[in-house]
């Protein structure tokens, strides 16, 4: 499928090359498997771990299939900016388990 | 207005005079913070050692916003008379100036962190801090009634001397109580309207308030939170007496409860009648003072997460445990 | 002017203006109709509500009393006239979730939004009509659920708007019902923004920039970011909500709940507090979203009756920015007493807190544009300024509430349904009347009659004083929302004097909203032929005729200036339109 | 948002590189994306906040637990790691249509479409194979905590993909037709953006609910 690419008319802006993006995350994804099932490690490190590899799946899928990559800053901007509300939910979920209580 | 271009300039310099003057008057608000208001703008009497500092806040709030509402009718009124239209005279021509929208937006943040910050503290004594010396009692609301329960002899509850009322809590008077509130089945919100308390009691959750009496009497107890259909009459009673008389009704309580079940076992374990006074709460002022765990909340299903720490805070001389 | 390749079964932007029947007033795609429909539907569901605050509030004044023909209106709910206080229940939560989401919100957003937003920006429709056909078609079920549900076994919905689980979980069929119909209508609320967020930023007129956009249409842009990113959550947490009643799921229910005396079959390992939190990262920035246009309508009025510009334009859009971020961190502000960690208590406190500095720019600036104006006092002017000065009282109301150590004594009293109304009634519905004054002769081409406004105006501004002022001092005394008598209480029985006064000026509060239903329907008839530009205003909705065409525009207009250009010193006309061409005949008579 | 007030921006960026020939008009947007296309990013926010709702309360509730199964006793990770392998496939099939329509290769833009609507019909059958098997063993939404919000969360996506494979369905469609030009292609880009969120929202998904 290699061809595909070198075919691309050149005024076009260089197209990834969307087979390798696809490479890449179906190896994370058995890196994930064996990570979480044959190398099980300790808690924490398997939570962060797992969580940086889907995080960059994520992170290829929209910038590259998406093509968050090759479009206007602010679209990327807005669509990064809800994330942050939703991490500011998450993490008053999680205070109120953490922080001390009287 | 012919001096449309002076305009905003001299408006800005009236409207920060009006600033100014504003601020006075805060300051002045809060002179008179501890003056007495008309009835009808006070909040019931407050019975509890710290509703002096809410009603304060209370006040302290009213007045300020009293002062800011005065201030933007009258401006309001005043401009809506002095500008109306008539005939020949045409309205200023200004899109703003922004000294004057620094000014105000500078003074209500300074005043609105100046509450918050007022508030912190009075908010973290109540509800953060509990007090030392307490006695420990656990309160669980359930459709429609509140069950108060007392630890006994032993200090400690889910133990057969543990004295159970229904509707009524009975303190005495000067001693902080500590509360654990837990719900059976909804959401129900335990409110003293003249001790200032309220805090809702949640299903799946104990939640630890502490509240006192200044001085004797009898209130109601309400409930706040939508339970149901019997919301509105999920209602007790609290009696705060001397500690004679409350040492008396535990002693009756538990007699009676005593008699209650005399048949079965537990009689034994009951520790007879609860040998009343002092001696049956020593045991409590240590437990609750020094190592909270295992006291109030042992019987008490693990909260969830744990959060509830083990911290214990050897602080017994204070009154006070630090904010943990 | 930038363009994009689309193929077209038609020519641009323009859709055959339809013929038949059906197609022009009911399955509508044009924004204008659609804009009606929704007006209709919040009025007629506006009705609903009021109606349903009036029982509440009977029953609150009398509660012995017995109302004879609603014994046969409702003969579950009230046998003998009787209310019982499960129907009570029904009855403020029904009350509040019909004029939230059924009244206010489809008046403010729907009807002016879709009327008013294209047109000002100078565009033909909305970026999707079809869809927006589809929201008004969707929200019409919503409805239709919601006023079933009084009718199934069980009654309606009754653990109050906010619908707390446990309770919400264990209540009878009507709560589904409730669930459905707000799942309905979430949907088509979803579908609108979406469509308003594309419509302002993609089809904006040549010249019509950001910073030059009439403050309505950016105060319903914001509202429609508020609702796009608040909204799903309410979904996701109702949908939870749901499964717990229907599926079985426990997710907002703990282990080992007893109802009655009765082990709950599926409760374990949930949290009640966790609905709470999705709930109220909803439910706050829904109070701004009620009051966000509300504000953008009375920014539009005070400037075009004081013939001046607004006062501080860039202020009052950053400061709608600035509500909107800060209204997603304050939701806890709800919870200071539900059992919520202390510590965050003091977090929220302080945004909270924080809150009130934009609002404070809004009404300053307000002030400010009256500030040597030329004012006239219309009746859409004296909406307007009932919204500022009842805003003003409701929003001072709210540092109490803010102030975590006070919302102890207040929280659940009727201090804050004080508050509620003054924020939502003397707020949002205040500036939701002003806009249908405001906009009628462009919806309808006609004049309302002026003098019937101004009673309509000062029967209502005066009894709605009368009858939520009070408020705040009932809950200074303790009494609890959400009950059906207060007199179970020894502390409170001597309240009911003030409750019957309430509800009195009650009646005459309702009764002066029937002159609003007349004057409203015989004006389309007989008022007085209004013409492009009754109230001589700058934005491009009054550049075209009354009512607009098909399509709005004969031309697409090029916008030079700001929308509130008014007594321009150079200018002998005190108005100069957005779309005027800076050079023209109208320059020349310039002093 | 200032830049957006350009007016004179240069032709949207995106794939819209050639105007070729047939019936294309122009239509006015203010940024120069298309409507359709800002619609769908807008629309992906929201349901980004619908997924944060969903999968936050999954976080919540599962710190809050303190037995949690281990998903591998519970669930079948093979299977579910070979449809998370599926659907990736089906995105990058998505992907090489929209290049290939652009390219005005419309015989591999058509094959490719069809692959997509293959792969993610095959997706929503291996789950419902997976549903079928747990609720036999007696794993169901009502069973535990795990159980709620392993049904819940995966049946929203699975319901997201049915809604994609339906559009999908369409569009591809209309590409067997003949309808899309290189010109003229909005639809393909607009439902694979759609279906690219859908992707993602599963990788996450999968692993926070699969392999923790
Ligand atoms: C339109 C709707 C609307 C609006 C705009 C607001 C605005 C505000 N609200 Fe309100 N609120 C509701 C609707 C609204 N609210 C509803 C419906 C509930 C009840 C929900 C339920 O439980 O059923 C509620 C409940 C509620 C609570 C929970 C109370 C409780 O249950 O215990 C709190 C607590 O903080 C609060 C605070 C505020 C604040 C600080 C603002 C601020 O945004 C107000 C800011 C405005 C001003 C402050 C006035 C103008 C400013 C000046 C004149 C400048 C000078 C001011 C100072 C120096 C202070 N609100
Ligand atoms: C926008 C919101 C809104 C509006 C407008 C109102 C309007 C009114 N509300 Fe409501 N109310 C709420 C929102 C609102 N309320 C909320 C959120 C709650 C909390 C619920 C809860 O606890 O869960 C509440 C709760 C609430 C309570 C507390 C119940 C309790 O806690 O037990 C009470 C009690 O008096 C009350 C009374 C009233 C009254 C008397 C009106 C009156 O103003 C109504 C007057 C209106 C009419 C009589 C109809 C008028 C309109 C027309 C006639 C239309 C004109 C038509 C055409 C032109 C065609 N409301
Ligand atoms: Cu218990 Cu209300
Ligand atoms: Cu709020």
């Amino acid at each position: 499928m290699n061809e595909e690419l070198e075919a691309e008319p050149v005024h076009a802006h260089k197209g990834p090359n969307y087979m390798t993006i696809f490479w890449w995350l179906a190896g994370f994804t058995v890196f994930e498997v064996a990570y979480s099932t044959i190398l099980t490690p300790p808690k924490a490190l398997l939570i962060s771990g797992l969580v940086l590899l889907a995080g960059i799946k994520a992170v290829l899928v929209a910038l590259y299939f998406m093509h968050l990559r090759f479009e206007r800053k602010t679209l990327g901007i807005i669509f990064a900016s809800t994330l942050i509300l939703g991490a500011i939910l998450v993490s008053v979920g999680m205070a109120e388990h953490f922080l001390p209580r009287p | 207005m012919q001096t449309h271009a002076l305009g905003p300039i001299r408006a800005a310099r009236r409207h920060i005079r009006t600033a100014l003057f504003f601020f006075a008057s805060l300051l002045a608000a809060a002179a008179v913070r501890a003056a007495e208001l008309p009835r009808w703008l006070q909040l019931p009497e407050g019975v509890s050692s710290y509703s002096a500092r809410i009603d304060g806040m209370f006040r302290l709030i009213l007045w300020i916003t009293g002062i800011v509402f005065v201030i933007v009718e009258a401006m309001l009124l005043y401009f809506l008379f002095r500008y109306r239209h008539r005939e020949g005279r045409k309205a200023t021509y200004t899109h703003g100036n922004n000294r004057i929208e620094v000014v105000w937006t500078i003074i209500p943040a300074l005043i609105c962190v100046v509450l918050a910050l007022l508030s912190r503290r009075t908010w973290a004594d109540i509800k953060q801090n509990m007090p030392a010396n307490a006695l420990p009692i656990e309160i669980t609301g359930e459709q429609f009634s509140w069950t108060i329960r007392y630890p006994g002899v032993d200090g400690k509850f889910g133990t057969p001397d543990d004295i159970v009322s229904l509707n009524q809590l009975h303190f005495p008077v000067g001693r902080p109580v500590v509360a654990t509130l837990r719900s059976k089945d909804v959401i129900h919100s335990f409110f003293l309207p003249e001790f200032r308390v309220k805090q809702d009691a949640v299903p799946g959750m104990s939640t630890r308030i502490w509240f006192d009496g200044m001085r004797t009497g009898h209130w109601e107890i309400a409930c706040a939170e939508l339970c149901g259909l019997g919301h509105y009459r999920m209602k007790g009673f609290v009696t705060v007496e001397t500690d004679e008389e409350f040492n008396k009704w535990i002693a009756d309580a538990a007699a009676q409860q005593a008699a209650e079940q005399a048949p079965p076992p537990a009689a034994g374990a009951a520790a007879p009648a609860t040998a009343p006074g002092t001696a049956e709460q020593q045991p409590q002022i240590q437990s609750t003072g020094g190592a909270a765990p295992p006291v109030p909340g042992a019987a008490a299903v693990a909260p969830p997460g744990g959060a509830v720490p083990a911290k214990p805070t050897p602080q017994l001389k204070t009154q006070e445990k630090p904010r943990s | 002017m930038s363009t994009v390749a689309v193929a077209h079964e038609h020519a641009p932007g323009v859709h055959a203006a339809p013929t038949s029947f059906w197609r022009k007033y009911i399955f509508s795609l044009d924004h204008k109709v659609i804009g009606k429909q929704y007006m209709f539907y919040a009025l007629f569901m506006l009705i609903v509500g009021g109606l349903l605050a009036i029982l509440v509030r009977w029953q609150l004044a009398w509660p012995t009393k017995a109302i004879p023909f609603m014994g046969k209106l409702a003969p579950e709910g009230m046998p003998g006239g009787h209310m019982l206080p499960e129907f009570y229940n029904s009855l403020f939560t029904m009350h509040a979730t019909i004029m939230i989401f059924f009244a206010i919100m489809p008046i403010l957003i729907g009807a002016f939004g879709n009327f008013v937003v294209p047109i000002q920006i100078g565009a033909r429709d909305m970026a999707f009509p079809v869809l927006n056909m589809a929201s008004f078609w969707t929200a019409v079920p919503g409805a239709v659920v919601i006023i079933w549900s009084f009718f199934v076994t069980g009654g309606a919905a009754a653990g109050g708007w906010t619908s707390y689980a446990p309770l919400s979980a264990i209540q009878p069929k009507g709560q589904t019902l409730w669930l459905i119909a707000l799942l309905i209508l979430g949907l088509s609320s979803l579908l609108t923004s979406v469509n308003f967020i594309t419509t302002i930023i993609n089809m904006r007129a040549p010249g019509m920039t950001f910073f030059r956009m009439p403050l309505t249409t950016w105060a319903l842009f914001i509202t429609a970011i508020l609702l796009l990113l608040a909204l799903p959550v309410l979904s996701g947490a109702m949908i939870m909500l749901l499964f717990d009643r229907v599926l079985g799921t426990t997710f907002f229910l703990p282990a080992g709940l007893v109802v009655s005396g009765e082990p709950l079959k599926n409760a374990g390992g949930g949290q009640a507090l966790l609905w709470q939190h999705l709930f109220w990262f909803f439910g706050h920035p829904e109070v701004y979203i009620m009051i966000l246009p509300a504000m953008g309508i009375t920014s539009e009025v005070l400037p075009v009756f004081s013939r001046k510009p607004v006062f501080g334009y860039r202020a009052m859009a950053y400061s709608m920015i600035g509500i909107a971020g800060l209204g997603f961190i304050v939701w806890g502000h709800h919870m200071f007493q539900s059992g919520m960690n202390p510590l965050l208590g003091t977090t929220f406190m302080i945004s909270t807190m924080v809150i009130a500095v934009p609002s404070a720019i809004k009404t300053f600036n307000w002030l400010g544009t009256l500030w040597g104006g030329s004012i006239r006092f219309t009746t859409p002017m004296l909406m307007a300024l009932s919204f500022v000065s009842m805003f003003v009282i409701g929003g001072l109301s709210g540092i109490f509430m803010a102030s975590t150590p006070v919302d102890i004594f207040i929280h659940d009293t009727y201090f804050i349904v004080g508050h509620i109304h003054y924020v939502l009634f003397g707020g949002s519905l205040f500036g939701a009347f002003a806009g249908l004054y405001f906009w009628y002769p462009k919806m309808f081409g006609r004049m309302m009659n002026d003098t019937w406004g101004k009673v309509h105006w000062a029967l209502t501004f005066i009894t709605f004083n009368l009858v939520f002022f009070p408020m705040h001092f009932l809950g200074m005394r303790g009494m609890q929302r959400r009950i059906y008598t207060y007199l179970e209480y020894e502390h409170l029985k001597d309240l009911q004097p003030m409750n019957q006064f309430m509800t009195v000026s009650l009646f005459v509060l309702g009764a002066a909203q029937m002159i609003l239903v007349v004057n409203f329907f015989l004006s389309m008839r007989r008022g007085k032929v209004a013409g492009p530009n009754p109230w001589r205003a700058n934005t491009l909705e009054w550049q075209t005729p009354s009512p607009p065409p098909h399509e709005n525009f004969s031309e697409i207009p090029t916008v030079y200036r700001g929308p509130y250009e008014f007594s321009a010193p150079e200018r002998a006309d005190d108005h100069w339109p957005q779309n005027e061409p800076p050079s023209g005949p109208v320059r020349a008579s310039a002093h | 948002m200032q830049h957006a007030v350009a007016l004179t921006a240069s032709a949207g960026p995106g794939h819209v590189s050639g105007h070729g020939t047939g019936h294309v008009e122009e239509e006015y947007t203010t940024t120069g994306i298309r409507h359709d296309k800002m619609g769908m990013w807008i629309f992906l926010c929201s349901e980004v906040m619908f997924f944060t709702g969903l999968i936050g309360s999954y976080i919540v509730l599962r710190f809050a637990t303190p037995l949690w199964p281990v998903p591998g006793t519970v669930l079948n990770i093979p299977l579910t790691a070979f449809n998370t392998f599926v659907l990736i496939c089906s995105s990058v099939t998505m992907v090489q249509a929209l290049a290939a329509v652009q390219r005005a290769d419309y015989r591999r833009m058509k094959l490719f479409l069809c692959l997509t609507v293959l792969f993610g019909a095959f997706f929503l059958c291996i789950q419902a194979v997976e549903y079928w098997k747990l609720l036999h063993e007696g794993f169901n939404p009502h069973v535990s905590l795990f159980g709620s919000i392993f049904f819940t969360t995966t049946g929203f996506h699975g319901f997201h993909v049915l809604c994609g494979v339906i559009c999908m369905a369409f569009v591809t469609g209309k590409a067997l037709l003949g309808k899309y030009t290189q010109a003229y292609h909005q639809g393909i880009e607009t439902v694979g953006l759609y279906w690219h969120f859908v992707d993602l929202v599963w990788i996450v998904l999968f692993t926070i609910i699969y392999l923790f």
